[in-house]
C-alpha cells in the first residue's frame, strides 16, 4: 500500500517541481492591475468603450490610454472600481440609455410599397428609400436588435424596436447600426422625449406620417428644453425639468411624456393615444379660457388705466 | 394606383433556375437504375427503396417541424436521399434498417446541420457507411439476380432460413439466398475468381448481385449523361473520378495481373459510377471551382482504390466520398478562381 | 474573327422584340417638368435661376458644384415655379427646378458651335461638352468631361464607343445607332480628337445586325461581340474587344483606354456641332404591363407617370416599376421620380415578375460564380454583407463587384446575392472612411 | 518503406481522434481556426514526444520493477498534463518557431493524424460557422456530431495493410 503511494507522491512531486522551474523560466511580464480589471469588467465585448474587447480596454487602462469611466455596461460602480484599482480619481457620469426616436408604427406611417430582400434595415433602406411612408422613420426589420449585447431592444407589435432602458447599458452600438441615425443616446433620467426625426416641412409630414413632428413649435413655447430647428422640435438642454405641457401641447402628438405614459403602450395602444387626446383637448381647452381670461384681465387693467 | 408597388435590390430578372428542379431532375436520373434493380431482384428490392424514400420524407418533415420551419418536401431533397440510399443498400435489408439509415442521413447528416445547404457530409454516404458499420451482417447479404442460377460467376450460393441459418438450396426453409458481389470475390479469393467476369457483359449492363445501384453501370452512366446535357453536374468530378479510378487499377493490373482485376472491373463493379455521378457531385458537399472539383474527383477515385485493394473493407466508395467530404473546405479554399483584373496587361496603359 | 467576349456572365431573355423595331418618336413636353439638379455622380448642380425666372430651352439652371459635377439646362421654355425636393428615383427626395412650360418651345441662344470643330482646340471643344451638362448616358452618369481628362501618367491609345446594350427590354441605345449613325460616328470623331487618340472602336452585340451595317455606312470601325450579358459592362467590353483587363480597383485609363455610350456620342456631337446642351434622350418604355411600348424622345424632368400614360401602361395591374434595365435598374414605389439624363428605360412589370416567396437555402451549386463576369464568390460576399464581416468582406474582394446582378439572375435559390454584397460593400468603405478619420 | 507504414497506419487506421477517441478536448478547443489549428498540432507533437520519453522512463524503471502497473494511467495523467502545462508556459514565453526544430522523432506518425484530423476538422468547423445551426446544437453539440461523422469515414481505412 505504502509502495504506490510513494511512488504516486513521487511522480508528483517531481513533476510539480519541474512546473515551478519552469513557471520560473518562461515567466511572462503580465502588469497584475490588467489582469485585476479584466476580472471586474462586464465581460460582455460591447465595444462601447471604443476598444476591442474588455481585456483590449483592460490593457488600455493600464496603459493610461483609456478613460476609467469609458464602460457604459459596468456604469459610474465599476468606474469607481476601476480607478480604485489604478489609483486615479474618476468623475461620475451621468448614466444614459439609448432611445428609438420613432413613434411611427404600421398605422401611423403605412408602408408605401411592398418589400423584398434582405431582412435588414441598412439593406431595405438603401432600395428605394425603403417601403415605408416616412423616408425618415423606423423600419422595424431589427438592425438594431442584432446589434445589441444586451437584449435591451425588442420588438413592438406594430412595426417598431423600442428599447428598455433598464436593460439598456448606454453602449452606443445601435446607433452605430441604424441606417437612419433615429437612435440617439438620452440621459436614464429625461422623461419626455419628441419621437420623431423628419426634418421636412409640414405638409410632406404629414403626408408621411400621422404622429410627425411638423415643426409648428407650440412645444417650444412652452419650455425652453425643446428647440425647432427648422421643422423639427428636440430637446436641447437636460437642466431644466421639461413640463407636460410641452407634451400636452403638441398637436401631432409627436412628444412622449414618460412621467404619464409607459412607453410601449405609448408606441401601440390606442388607449394610450385616445387618453392623450382627452388630456391635450382639455389643456387646450383651459390653456383657451386661462388666455382669454388674461386677455380679458389685461383688457380691463388698460381700460382701468384710461379711466 | 390603388395597388402597392413591390421594391427589391437589382436585378429584377430572374433565370428561372430552381433549387427544386435541380433536385426532381438528378431524381429522375436515377428512376432508370432503380427500375432496373427492381427488375433485377423484384420486390426486396422495391420494398428497400420505398422504405428508404417514405422514412427519409417524413423525417425531413418531422425535423422540420421541430425546427419551426416551413416543411419542404416539395423541392425534393429529402426524396433524393432516400433514393440514393436506397440505391446503396442490398434488396432484402429489413426495413427497421432502412428506417435507421434514413434517419442517420436525414437527421443526423443534415437536419442538426440546419437542413439542406447546411451539411458537411453527403447525407446517404453518412447513412450508408452508419448502416455499414453498425449492421454489417444485413449489409452484406447479397441477392441472387434474375436469370442466374445456382451458380453466380462459377461460386455457388448460399441459402438462407429466416432465422439466418444456412439450409439447403430448393429446400422449403429458403427466405434468401445470397452470393458475394464481384467485389467481395475479388477480396476474399483474389483476381483469379473474377477474371472471366472481367472480360464479361454482365458487369457493363449490370447482371449482377450488390447494392441495387450497383447493378446497371450502363443505366447510371445514361443518367449521369442526361444531368451532364442538363448542365446540373459539371464532367469534372465524375470524369476525374471514374478517370483516376480506371488508371490506378491499369496500374496495378499492368504490375501484377495475377493479383489485381484491371480498370473496366473496377470501373464497372461497385458504386464507383453512382459514386461518380450521383454522390459525389453533391452540390452541398463538393467543392465549388473546376480545379477543386478535379482534386475533389481523384482524391475520391484513389482512397476508393486504396480501400478497395488494400483496406479491409471490399468496397470503399461510400467511405472515399465522405473522407473527401472533409477536405472540402480546405480544397474550396485554396481553389478560387483568379478574379478579373489579374491578367498580365498585353499592351498599352501602366501596371498600376 | 469570331464575336469578342469575356469569361463568365449569363444569358438572360433579352424581350427586346417588342420594341427594337419602333422608330423613336417624341413626347409631348409635359406641362410641369421637374429637374433634378443632381441626375450626375459627383457634386449636385448649383441652380442659378430663381422662382418666376422665365427660361428658354437649353438655358442653364443650374451650375456645375465642382470638377465631378456637371450643369443644368432647363428642357421646355417658361417660367420657373420654384425648386423643391420631388422624389427620386432612388426614393430619395431630390432638388428639382420646376418649371412651367408655356409650350412655345423657345431655344436659348449659343454661341461656339459650328462646322469647324475639326480646328477648335481640345481643350475648347471638352469645354463644350462639360458646359452641355453631358454625362455617360448608359445609366452612370458620370461626367463626360472628366472622363475625357486623364491625367499626363495615363496615356491613352483606344477609344470604344459602347453600342453592347447588354441589358434586357432596352433598345434606346439600338435606335440611336439606328437613327443618327452619322452623329454616333462624328461625336466619337469629336471625342477621338480631344483624347488624341488613333484609333476608335464602336462595339456592338451581334444582335443588332442593322445597327452594325448602318455604322459601317457611316465609316465607323466595329467590333462584333458576342450576345451575353454584362457584355456592355466596361470592363468587360475593353476586355473582349482590346484583351486588356483593367485592374482591380483600377480605370479603364490604366489600360489606355476610353469607353463612352453611343448616346454620349450624340449627345457630344449635338452640343459640339449644334450648340445644344443636353437637355432630352430616348428611353424605352416597356414590359408586360406596358400596352403599346415605344421609344420616347423624352424632355429630362419629365415625369415618368407621363411616359407611361403615354404608352397605355397598366398602373394599377402592375406589380413593379423599375427605371433603367431589369439587371441593374432601381425599383420605385411611385411614378413620381422625373426623367434624368440617365435614365434609359421604365419598365413596369407585372406580378408575374415579382417572386414573393422567401429565397430558398444556399446549396453550394456554384452557379453564382461561374455567372459571375468579375469571377467572384459571390456567396461568399454575401455571408461576409450579411455579418458585416468588414475582413471577410476584404478578403472576398466585395470592391470588385460591379453589381450587374449575373450571379442573383441565375441563383436556383433565388438568393438576393447583389443585395447581400452591397452590405458588404458599404461596411468596407464605410471601414475605410473610418480607418483614414483616425489616420 | 515499413516505416513509412507504420507511420500510416498510426495517421489513418489508428488515427488518435477518430479512431480512439483520444485527445478530444484539444481537438475541440482550437479546431475552430485554421491557424490556430496549426499550432495545436506543432503543440501536440511536442508534448507527444516529451511525454512519451518521461512515461517510458516512468513504466520501465519505476512502475514495472515496483510492481504497481495498475497505477499507470493515473501517473501517466499525472506527467502528461504537467507536459502540457510546461509547454503552454513555452509557448507564452517563446515563440512557436522553436519547437518545429523538434519534430524529428517517431511520434511523428501519430501526431500527424492528429495534425490531419485537426487540419479538416477545422475547415469544417470554418464552415460551420456559416451555418444556420439549429439553437439546441451550436457549439460542442455539432461539433462532437462532426467528429462523430469524420470518424465513421476513417474507419474505411481499417484494416489497411500492404496487399495481402
Amino acid at each position: 500500500m505504502l509502495t504506490p503511494l510513494l511512488i504516486l507522491s513521487g511522480v508528483g512531486l517531481v513533476m510539480a517541481g519541474l512546473l515551478a522551474v519552469g513557471r520560473k523560466a518562461f515567466a511572462v511580464d503580465v502588469d497584475e492591475r490588467q489582469e485585476k480589471i479584466a476580472e471586474i469588467l462586464p465581460g460582455a465585448n460591447c465595444g462601447g468603450c471604443g476598444f476591442p474587447g474588455c481585456s483590449g480596454f483592460a490593457a488600455a487602462l493600464v496603459e493610461g490610454k483609456a478613460d476609467p469611466a469609458s464602460c457604459p455596461p459596468g456604469g459610474p460602480e465599476l468606474a469607481v472600481e476601476i480607478g480604485a484599482i489604478l489609483g486615479v480619481e474618476v468623475e461620475a457620469k451621468e448614466p444614459m440609455v439609448a432611445l428609438v426616436a420613432c413613434a411611427g408604427g404600421d398605422g401611423e406611417s403605412p408602408s408605401r410599397a411592398g418589400y423584398l430582400g434582405v431582412s435588414d434595415c441598412a439593406a431595405a433602406h438603401a432600395v428605394a428609400g425603403g417601403p415605408k411612408s416616412c423616408p425618415y422613420g423606423c423600419l422595424g426589420l431589427g438592425s438594431c436588435i442584432e446589434a445589441c449585447a444586451f437584449d435591451a431592444i425588442v420588438p413592438t407589435s406594430n412595426g417598431l424596436v423600442m428599447v428598455d432602458p433598464e436593460a439598456c447599458t448606454g453602449c452606443g452600438k445601435c446607433v452605430e447600426a441604424c441606417p437612419r441615425g433615429i437612435i440617439r443616446m438620452v440621459p436614464k433620467k429625461r422623461k419626455v422625449h419628441v419621437l420623431c426625426v423628419n426634418p421636412d416641412k409640414a405638409k410632406a409630414v404629414k403626408a408621411a406620417c400621422s404622429v410627425g413632428c411638423t415643426g409648428c413649435k407650440l412645444c417650444a413655447k412652452q419650455t425652453g428644453a425643446i428647440a425647432v430647428d427648422g421643422a423639427l422640435a428636440s430637446v436641447v438642454s437636460d437642466s431644466e425639468e421639461i413640463p407636460g405641457s410641452a407634451a400636452l401641447a403638441c398637436p401631432q402628438g409627436s412628444i412622449f411624456d414618460g412621467g404619464v405614459y409607459s412607453l410601449p403602450d405609448w408606441l401601440s395602444g390606442s388607449e394610450a393615444r385616445a387618453d392623450f387626446s382627452r388630456r391635450s383637448a382639455e389643456w387646450k381647452k383651459a390653456e383657451k379660457e386661462r388666455k382669454a381670461a388674461e386677455k380679458k384681465a389685461k383688457a380691463e387693467k388698460a381700460k382701468e388705466g384710461e379711466a | 394606383m390603388t395597388n402597392k408597388l413591390f421594391v427589391s435590390s437589382s436585378p429584377h430578372a430572374h433565370g428561372g433556375a430552381s433549387s427544386a428542379r435541380i433536385m426532381w431532375t438528378v431524381t429522375a436520373a436515377l428512376v432508370p437504375a432503380a427500375a432496373w434493380s427492381v427488375w433485377l431482384f423484384g420486390i426486396p428490392a422495391l420494398q428497400v427503396i420505398l422504405a428508404t424514400v417514405l422514412f427519409s420524407a417524413a423525417f425531413e418533415a418531422i425535423s422540420q417541424r421541430l425546427a419551426g420551419k416551413p416543411t419542404s418536401l416539395t423541392d425534393g431533397s429529402a426524396v433524393l436521399t432516400g433514393l440514393i440510399l436506397a440505391l446503396t443498400l442490398p434488396p432484402g435489408l429489413p426495413i427497421w434498417i432502412c428506417a435507421v439509415g434514413a434517419f442517420v442521413a436525414v437527421v443526423v447528416a443534415k437536419a442538426v446541420f440546419g437542413g439542406l445547404g447546411q451539411n458537411l457530409f453527403n447525407p446517404a454516404m453518412t447513412g450508408r457507411v452508419f448502416l455499414l458499420i453498425a449492421f454489417p451482417g444485413p449489409l452484406t447479404r447479397w441477392l441472387v439476380p434474375r436469370g442466374t442460377g445456382a451458380q453466380l460467376f462459377d461460386q455457388p450460393v448460399t441459402a438462407y432460413d429466416a432465422s439466418g441459418g444456412i439450409v439447403e438450396l430448393g429446400s422449403k426453409a429458403v427466405d434468401a439466398i445470397t452470393a458475394a458481389t464481384p467485389l467481395g470475390l475479388l477480396s476474399e479469393r483474389g483476381a483469379h475468381a473474377v477474371a472471366a467476369l472481367s472480360q464479361g457483359q454482365e458487369i457493363f449492363i449490370g447482371q449482377m448481385n450488390g447494392s441495387l445501384g450497383e447493378t446497371s453501370g450502363l443505366l447510371l452512366l445514361l443518367g449521369g449523361i442526361f444531368l451532364l446535357i442538363r448542365r446540373i453536374v459539371s464532367w469534372h468530378i465524375p470524369v476525374s473520378f471514374i478517370g483516376s479510378v480506371a488508371i490506378f487499377a491499369a496500374i496495378t493490373y499492368a504490375v501484377d495481373p495475377a493479383h489485381y482485376a484491371g480498370p473496366a472491373f473496377h470501373v464497372f463493379t461497385g458504386g464507383v459510377m453512382i459514386g461518380a455521378w450521383f454522390m459525389a457531385t453533391d452540390y452541398v458537399t463538393s467543392p465549388m471551382f473546376p480545379l477543386g472539383k478535379i482534386i475533389f474527383g481523384v482524391g475520391c477515385g484513389v482512397l476508393t482504390m486504396v480501400i478497395r485493394l488494400w483496406a479491409g473493407y471490399p468496397e470503399g466508395v461510400s467511405f472515399a466520398v465522405l473522407l473527401m467530404n472533409a477536405t472540402v473546405p480546405i480544397i474550396d479554399r485554396y481553389t478560387r478562381p483568379k478574379k478579373f483584373g489579374l491578367r498580365r496587361l498585353t499592351k498599352g496603359g501602366s501596371d498600376a | 474573327m469570331r464575336d469578342a467576349t469575356f469569361a463568365g456572365g449569363i444569358h438572360p431573355s433579352y424581350n427586346k422584340d417588342r420594341t427594337s423595331a419602333l422608330g423613336t418618336s417624341p413626347l409631348a413636353a409635359p406641362e410641369r417638368v421637374y429637374v433634378p439638379l443632381s441626375q450626375h455622380i459627383g457634386a449636385p448642380a448649383k441652380p442659378c435661376v430663381e422662382k418666376g425666372d422665365e427660361v428658354a430651352i437649353g438655358q442653364m439652371i443650374g451650375e456645375p458644384g465642382g470638377f465631378v459635377s456637371a450643369p443644368i439646362h432647363s428642357s421646355v421654355s417658361g417660367k420657373v415655379a420654384g425648386i423643391e425636393p420631388r422624389a427620386g428615383a432612388m426614393g430619395i427626395p431630390v432638388q428639382c427646378v420646376v418649371i412651367e412650360n408655356d409650350g412655345e418651345d423657345r431655344r436659348s441662344e449659343h454661341d461656339g458651335a459650328g462646322d469647324a470643330w475639326e480646328e477648335t482646340p481640345a481643350d475648347e471643344l471638352k469645354e463644350r461638352i462639360r458646359m452641355a451638362g453631358i454625362v455617360g448616358m448608359g445609366g452612370a452618369a458620370f461626367p463626360t468631361h472628366v472622363k475625357l481628362s486623364p491625367p499626363p501618367d495615363k496615356p491613352i491609345d483606344t477609344l470604344i464607343l459602347n453600342g453592347a446594350e447588354c441589358e434586357p427590354y432596352l433598345t434606346a441605345d439600338h435606335r440611336t445607332m439606328l437613327e443618327r449613325a452619322t452623329d454616333v460616328v462624328a461625336g466619337a470623331r469629336i471625342l477621338a480628337r480631344i483624347l488624341g487618340v488613333a484609333r476608335t472602336v464602336v462595339a456592338v452585340e451581334s444582335n443588332k445586325p442593322d445597327a452594325i451595317q448602318a455604322l459601317d455606312g457611316a465609316g465607323a470601325e466595329i467590333r462584333t461581340l458576342a450576345v451575353k450579358y454584362p457584355q456592355g459592362a466596361e470592363k468587360q467590353i475593353i476586355d473582349a474587344c482590346l484583351q486588356r483587363q483593367v485592374p482591380s480597383g483600377g480605370l479603364p485609363m490604366d489600360v489606355g483606354v476610353v469607353v463612352q455610350n453611343v448616346g454620349t456620342a450624340v449627345a457630344v456631337a449635338d452640343a459640339v456641332i449644334r450648340g445644344r446642351p443636353l437637355t432630352e434622350r430616348i428611353v424605352t418604355v416597356t414590359g408586360d404591363a406596358v400596352g403599346s411600348p415605344a421609344n420616347l424622345l423624352v424632355r429630362v424632368g419629365t415625369p415618368v407617370g407621363e411616359l407611361l400614360a403615354a404608352c397605355d401602361a397598366d398602373l394599377d395591374g402592375a406589380a413593379k416599376l423599375v427605371l433603367g434595365g431589369p439587371m441593374m435598374g432601381f425599383a420605385q414605389t411611385t411614378p413620381e421620380p422625373p426623367v434624368t439624363k440617365g435614365t434609359s428605360g421604365v419598365l413596369l412589370l407585372t406580378g408575374k415578375h415579382v417572386d414573393t416567396r422567401p429565397p430558398a437555402p444556399c446549396i453550394r451549386c456554384g452557379r453564382c460564380a461561374r455567372a459571375c463576369p468579375m469571377r467572384l464568390v459571390p456567396t461568399e460576399i454575401g455571408r461576409a454583407g450579411l455579418a458585416r464581416d468588414v475582413e471577410a468582406s476584404r478578403s472576398a474582394d466585395a470592391m470588385d463587384c460591379v453589381e450587374c446582378g449575373s450571379c442573383a439572375h441565375d441563383c436556383p435559390s433565388r438568393i438576393p446575392l447583389v443585395q447581400q454584397i452591397r452590405l458588404a460593400k458599404a461596411a468596407v468603405t464605410e471601414a475605410a472612411r473610418r480607418e483614414r478619420g483616425t489616420r | 518503406m515499413s516505416l513509412l507504414i507504420i507511420v500510416l497506419m498510426a495517421m489513418l487506421t489508428e488515427n488518435f481522434v477518430l479512431s480512439k477517441f483520444l485527445g478530444i478536448c484539444p481537438f475541440l478547443g482550437v479546431s475552430k481556426r485554421m491557424g490556430t489549428a496549426a499550432g495545436m498540432a506543432m503543440a501536440v507533437l511536442f508534448v507527444m514526444l516529451v511525454a512519451s520519453v518521461i512515461t517510458y522512463v516512468l513504466q520501465t524503471y519505476v512502475l514495472v520493477p515496483f510492481q504497481v502497473t495498475y497505477l499507470q494511467t493515473i501517473a501517466f495523467i499525472l506527467v502528461i498534463a504537467s507536459t502540457v502545462q510546461l509547454t503552454e508556459m513555452a509557448v507564452q514565453k517563446l515563440s512557436p518557431s522553436l519547437y518545429q526544430a523538434l519534430v524529428i522523432f517517431h511520434a511523428v506518425g501519430a501526431a500527424g493524424g492528429f495534425a490531419i484530423a485537426l487540419l479538416l476538422f477545422a475547415g469544417l468547423r470554418e464552415k460551420l460557422e456559416g451555418a444556420s445551426v439549429p439553437r439546441a446544437f451550436k457549439g460542442a453539440a455539432i461539433a462532437f456530431i462532426t467528429a462523430g461523422i469524420l470518424s465513421l469515414a476513417f474507419m474505411g481505412f481499417s484494416g489497411l495493410a500492404p496487399s495481402n
